[in-house]
């Protein structure tokens, strides 16, 4: 019976999909108003204004800069709720239940992963956060792929050790790198008289423009990066950590 | 001009674990003052336009407040400021120690998203915040970590999210048939397009999806748990502002994004309206009628919210001028009305621990300050005439009236008429019934948290007694807004 | 609405049906973990959705490049918002898995039905 | 060709969907789900969105994943 | 000429990496437990993965392309390899008993535990 | 050779289809790690053989490498709670 019903309002708003869709622009056609609004300026000015050759990257950080210090702001956000939820290890000396089994992760992967985390790092860090302009990536994708090295790692090695290397003291200030980064570039654009979040500052012309845009926007990035990466790690300590295998503050660690 | 500065202003909070309230404070007052110091400019100029990065409104982001956003933002920024010196005694009570600073940061994250979200002028940047609004509040439900808290908060998730989703949908149907995010430029682009199917198909998912998040009739199920199990402030907070984001969500897709007059759509529009009217009549008798029977405080307050979003939604969709301004000064007063209710209610469980109804005899005569606020309260939430809920009511009758609903007419007062059943129950309770404690003298909650209900609950009746003060402003621009 | 449009468009088809499937399983399935499962193919679908719409037979990613015409680009509008909607559909989805956590920790289920029945305390 | 292999990637698209959707351990479920996440970035290459498929390969099959791994190795694996 | 022949080639090495893909597919769906399915998982599909990388190496020819997909090949032969054994050592640990014949005492697993 | 890549691509996913069917099916949950595993790496395959279709592989490339990193990360995860799962049970 209720199935009944879901399946039936499932069929009425599949039809009212279906009908938007087959009224809607057709795919691919170039004559679609989003092709031919908004979209021309972007496209051939988007290099020497939005200051990156790959234009994703220039619509995100120049001429969309507010949402993507939204998005900031919504992993933030989302990392708050779950600690809130979760609550923080304490003093880095939490656990995960592997750990407390005893069974350490077979040596064959230790060693794998001692090999590969400062490849993936490396690759994270200077090639995807620093190379953002040119190719694909950027900012957060770097973070992203920080944050699952170091998942690996902490797979491989236990909790407690990753937690020893990277201490919530460290990690606090960190998280928070994306938005204050945002925030301190978009206040020296307001120190010069233009608006927020503005790259190209007045009294600064011809190549030394270039140079101060894209430093700011490799600045975003990296901040970005930086808080991404963290804000991840953050999160998925928080719920590998098991309150059933706390251990004790007094017990050395091992 | 520095209002981008301002509504990023709270996110420095976040930083300091220790002494986060001072912290908070400091940000919150801050962005109310920027916010207070922009009415002379709006009414000057009737609009505030700043283009965040610099970009010109098709290719960037702009910020725009008009009368409704700054509007809400005062609103947003009054009663927040409110809210937030009242969490200061009461938030120790209800979760635990170290969770408090992600409290304050969850809090400032949320005044901050909702700010943007009122002034904002682009769909996607709508969106964002949106979401972050919406994470917010589910973690502030979920905050306390009790079992009921956690059950309220995914139900409150998942409906959240589906409606976010649709709003998502409904964004990218109107960018395929206009080529823009810009609200005012999407406006203007619809009156041409050739995709009116697409727009009209977008403008029923929008509906649907901000309906789930104001808590409309058939969609409401969220709200009477997420509201009255999650700590009081935050109750407040989700009641008084959350969910007048969903009504101002409505507010600019039916008329910034849409437009009354609107030839091509103007069917489609018209019955959309019309249906979410409807929608909202049931809200007032249902929300009404479940407030009565319940036991416990908060759930009774919830379900009153529910009605409260109806009057203000029939009072926007009546496409009269009057009943828009009542529903605009609905806001007000709910906003404000609501908050007290909460945070007396929240006053209660602090002291004493009571939840029921039953349990508050004559708990005015040991409480004063705190009954007499909930009595003032509950007097604009019944629409008693000094009050502001009065004003909106009476213009909501009034533009009923005008447009010849009679039907509604009968929706108001039998509304009325049934919150003044569940508001003056309690206040029965809490007055008449009892004879107090023996040997209680006054025994009332600590300042910080008399005071912001003292001042919310005169507030309302400063509004309904000096309602000239906003009224022609909202007159104007409920005029505006119907091109009458 | 004829077939052969609807094949043109079948990149539209898909998202709205994956978009079905998800509401499909987030109202039905009992599992939270499920329903979330299905939040996440909704998610996705939409993504599909919009950045279809940024599509150009033949065209090109948005990266200038020599040989590159930017008439020949698809839309970057879509890429770009749609990069947001991802960190967002992740934020979501951790803090609804560390709901589920705690629901776990305190009703020892992750069945709704179950949740429901044992809600009043 | 390429609307073929296009079609191909959709219909493998929602045949994971449905295996995920329809599969009862959950921890299985959670495995397809990074194929599917896998296949939708491929979809992505095709509808010229590197960076989109980068970020989708880096969050889907890396941090959602894993996320909800461990979600269901601290709760319950079996969906009843 | 040369060009065809390195066409041919690149037919070749792409064909051979259909085959051990196929062989692969026929493998996983055909053998009979988890611990022969290992077999094509780890091996097959990295031949397969890897003649197809060769190939388009040689359609890259000589440049920054071929290096990057040198360096994925050497990545998924790092991480097939891994993944194999990790998958294969939890399943052992688990307790996932061998497939054997009716009546067979399987070699691994000890009849106390 | 575009086409022939082309065509490739899609007999791979055909595979990858079949292998998909093993996971649904897969009696254990390592058996369907297997297979998604494989599915994994068919659709790396697939990924290379579309960049090239497409034509300038260069700036999707690092898609690859990433997936044939974070590949990885899931089966270790997987795997490494498979294991710990059992021996808490005893």
């Amino acid at each position: 019976m209720r199935k009944a019903a879901v399946l039936g309002a499932l069929l009425i708003i599949g039809a009212m999909l279906l009908f938007a869709i087959g009224k809607m622009p057709a795919m691919n056609s170039r004559n679609a108003p989003d092709k031919t609004h908004v979209i021309p300026r972007y496209l051939e000015k988007g290099e020497e204004e939005g200051g990156a050759k790959n234009i994703v990257t220039g619509v995100i950080l120049n001429y969309r800069g507010y949402d993507t210090m939204g998005e900031v702001t919504v992993i933030f956000s989302a990392l708050c709720a779950v600690v809130a939820l979760l609550d923080r290890e304490k003093r880095g000396l939490s656990r995960s239940s592997p750990d407390a089994s005893g069974v350490r992760s077979s040596v064959i992967v230790r060693t794998v992963v001692r090999f590969a985390f400062p490849v993936i790092v490396f690759f994270a860090v200077a090639y995807m956060m620093l190379h953002g302009e040119g190719s694909p990536g950027g900012g957060f994708q770097g973070g992203a792929i920080l944050g699952a090295s170091v998942i690996v790692f902490t797979l491989a090695f236990g909790l407690p050790e990753s937690t020893r290397r990277m201490p919530l003291k460290v990690r606090i200030p960190l998280e928070s790198t994306a938005i204050v980064g945002f925030l301190a570039m978009g206040i020296i654009g307001l120190a010069y008289g233009v608006n927020f979040l503005t790259y190209l500052l007045p009294g600064v012309h011809g190549a030394m423009a270039q140079t101060v845009r894209n430093l700011m926007m490799t600045v975003i990035e990296v901040g970005i990066g930086i808080g991404g990466g963290v804000i991840f790690i953050s999160i998925v300590f928080a719920m590998m950590r098991e309150d059933k295998y706390e251990l004790q503050p007094d017990v050395p660690q091992p | 001009m520095p209002l981008a500065f301002a509504a990023l202003c709270p996110i420095w909070g976040m930083w300091r674990r220790k002494a986060c309230f001072p912290w908070s404070l400091l940000g919150v007052a801050i962005t109310s003052f920027l916010v207070w110091s922009l009415i002379g400019k709006v009414n000057a100029s009737k609009v505030v336009a700043y283009n965040v990065s610099g970009w010109r409104p098709p290719w960037g982001i702009q910020i725009r407040i008009d009368y409704m956003g700054l509007l809400m933002a005062c609103l947003i920024t009054g009663v927040g400021l409110m809210l937030l010196i009242y969490s200061w005694r009461y938030i120790v009570s209800e979760i635990k120690e170290e969770r408090i600073p992600y409290y304050y940061t969850l809090y400032l994250l949320i005044f901050t998203a909702m700010l943007g979200f009122s002034i904002t002028s682009d769909l996607f940047n709508f969106f964002v915040f949106m979401e972050i609004f919406s994470i917010t509040s589910y973690a502030l439900v979920a905050i306390s970590g009790e079992r009921m808290a956690l059950r309220a908060a995914f139900k409150y998730l998942l409906m959240g999210a589906i409606s976010s989703l649709t709003v998502l949908f409904a964004i990218a149907f109107l960018y395929s048939a206009t080529g823009s995010l810009n609200m005012l430029d999407i406006s203007s682009r619809l009156k041409s397009t050739a995709y009116l199917p697409v727009a009209s198909v977008a403008l029923i998912l929008f509906i649907a999806a901000f309906a789930v998040k104001s808590a409309l009739f058939p969609v409401h199920v969220w709200l009477p748990d997420a509201h009255s199990i999650a700590p009081s402030p935050v109750s407040a907070l989700l009641s008084a502002l959350v969910i007048k984001m969903g009504v101002l969500g409505i507010f600019r897709i039916l008329f910034t994004v849409y437009g009354h007059s609107f030839s091509g759509l103007s069917s489609t529009w018209n019955s959309i309206a019309g249906v979410v009217a409807w929608a909202a009549a049931l809200s007032i008798i249902l929300g009404s009628v479940m407030a009565i029977i319940q036991r416990d405080l908060k759930i009774m307050i919830a379900y009153s919210s529910v009605s409260q979003i109806g009057y203000i939604l029939l009072g926007i969709t009546l496409i009269s001028t009057r009943g828009m301004a009542g529903g605009l000064y609905n806001i007000v007063a709910h906003a404000m009305g609501k908050a007290c209710l909460f945070l007396v209610a929240g006053i209660f469980i602090y002291k004493h621990g009571l939840r029921r109804i039953e349990n508050l005899r004559g708990i005015g005569r040991t409480m004063p300050v705190t009954a007499g606020a909930f009595a003032l309260a509950a007097l604009s939430i019944v629409g008693v005439p000094p009050s502001a809920g009065f004003v909106a009511k009476w213009y909501i009758l009034w533009g009923c009236f005008q447009e010849g609903q009679y039907a509604f007419v009968i929706v108001v007062l039998l509304g009325s008429l049934l919150s003044a059943v569940y508001c003056f129950r309690v206040v029965y309770y809490m007055f008449f019934t009892g004879a107090g404690r023996p040997g209680v003298g006054l025994d009332e909650a600590p300042f910080t948290m008399l005071a912001p209900t003292a001042i919310l609950s005169v507030g309302t009746l400063f509004f309904g007694i000096f309602a000239t003060l906003l009224l022609p402003s909202l007159n104007n621009a409920a005029r505006v807004l119907l091109l009458k | 609405m004829n077939f052969s449009r609807m094949f043109h468009n079948l990149n539209y088809v898909v998202s709205a049906l994956l978009f079905l499937m998800g509401l499909y399983t987030v109202v039905v399935k009992p599992n939270l973990i499920k329903k979330l499962i299905g939040l996440n193919i909704m998610e996705t679908s939409v993504f599909l959705f919009i950045v279809s719409i940024g599509m150009v037979e033949g065209g090109e990613a948005p990266i200038v490049a020599e040989g590159v015409k930017s008439s020949q680009m698809v839309n970057p509008i879509p890429q770009a918002l749609i990069l947001t909607g991802i960190v967002v559909a992740v934020s979501t989805t951790a803090v609804a898995l560390s709901l589920c956590l705690k629901i776990h920790e305190r009703y020892g289920t992750l069945n709704a039905a179950e949740i429901l029945g044992r809600g009043e305390p | 060709m390429n609307w073929a292999l296009n079609l191909l990637l959709l219909l493998f698209l929602v045949t994971t969907a449905a295996v995920a959707i329809r599969l009862r351990d959950l921890l299985a479920v959670a495995i397809v789900f990074s194929a599917y996440s896998l296949m939708m970035a491929i979809l992505w290459t095709q509808l010229r969105a590197p960076d989109l498929a980068l970020t989708e390969a880096a969050v889907g099959a890396g941090v959602t994943t894993v996320l909800f791994v461990l979600t269901i190795f601290k709760t319950t694996r079996r969906e009843d | 000429m040369s060009e065809y022949v390195r066409d041919a080639f690149i037919v070749l090495f792409s064909l051979t990496g259909l085959f051990f893909f196929v062989g692969g597919t026929v493998g996983l769906l055909r053998c009979p437990d988890l611990y022969a399915r290992l077999h094509p998982s780890t091996k097959c599909d990295t031949l397969g993965a890897c003649s197809v990388i060769l190939a388009l190496c040689l359609q890259a020819g000589a440049s920054f392309v071929t290096l990057k997909l040198l360096a994925i090949a050497f990545f998924l032969l790092l991480s097939c390899a891994t993944c194999g054994h990790a998958i294969g050592r939890s399943a052992f640990r688990s307790g996932v008993v061998p497939w054997h014949k009716p009546g067979v005492k399987p070699w691994p697993i000890e009849e106390d535990e | 050779m575009n086409y022939f890549f082309l065509a490739v691509a899609a007999a791979v996913m055909v595979n990858a289809f079949l292998c998909l069917y093993q996971g649904a099916k897969g009696p254990t949950i390592q058996d369907r790690v297997i297979s998604i595993n494989i599915v994994n790496t068919k659709t790396l395959v697939v990924l290379l053989f579309v960049f090239f279709a497409i034509g300038e592989p260069g700036t999707y490339l690092d898609i690859a490498l990433v997936y044939a990193l974070l590949n990885f990360v899931v089966t270790v995860a997987v795997s490494r709670y498979i294991e710990t799962e059992r021996i808490a049970v005893e």
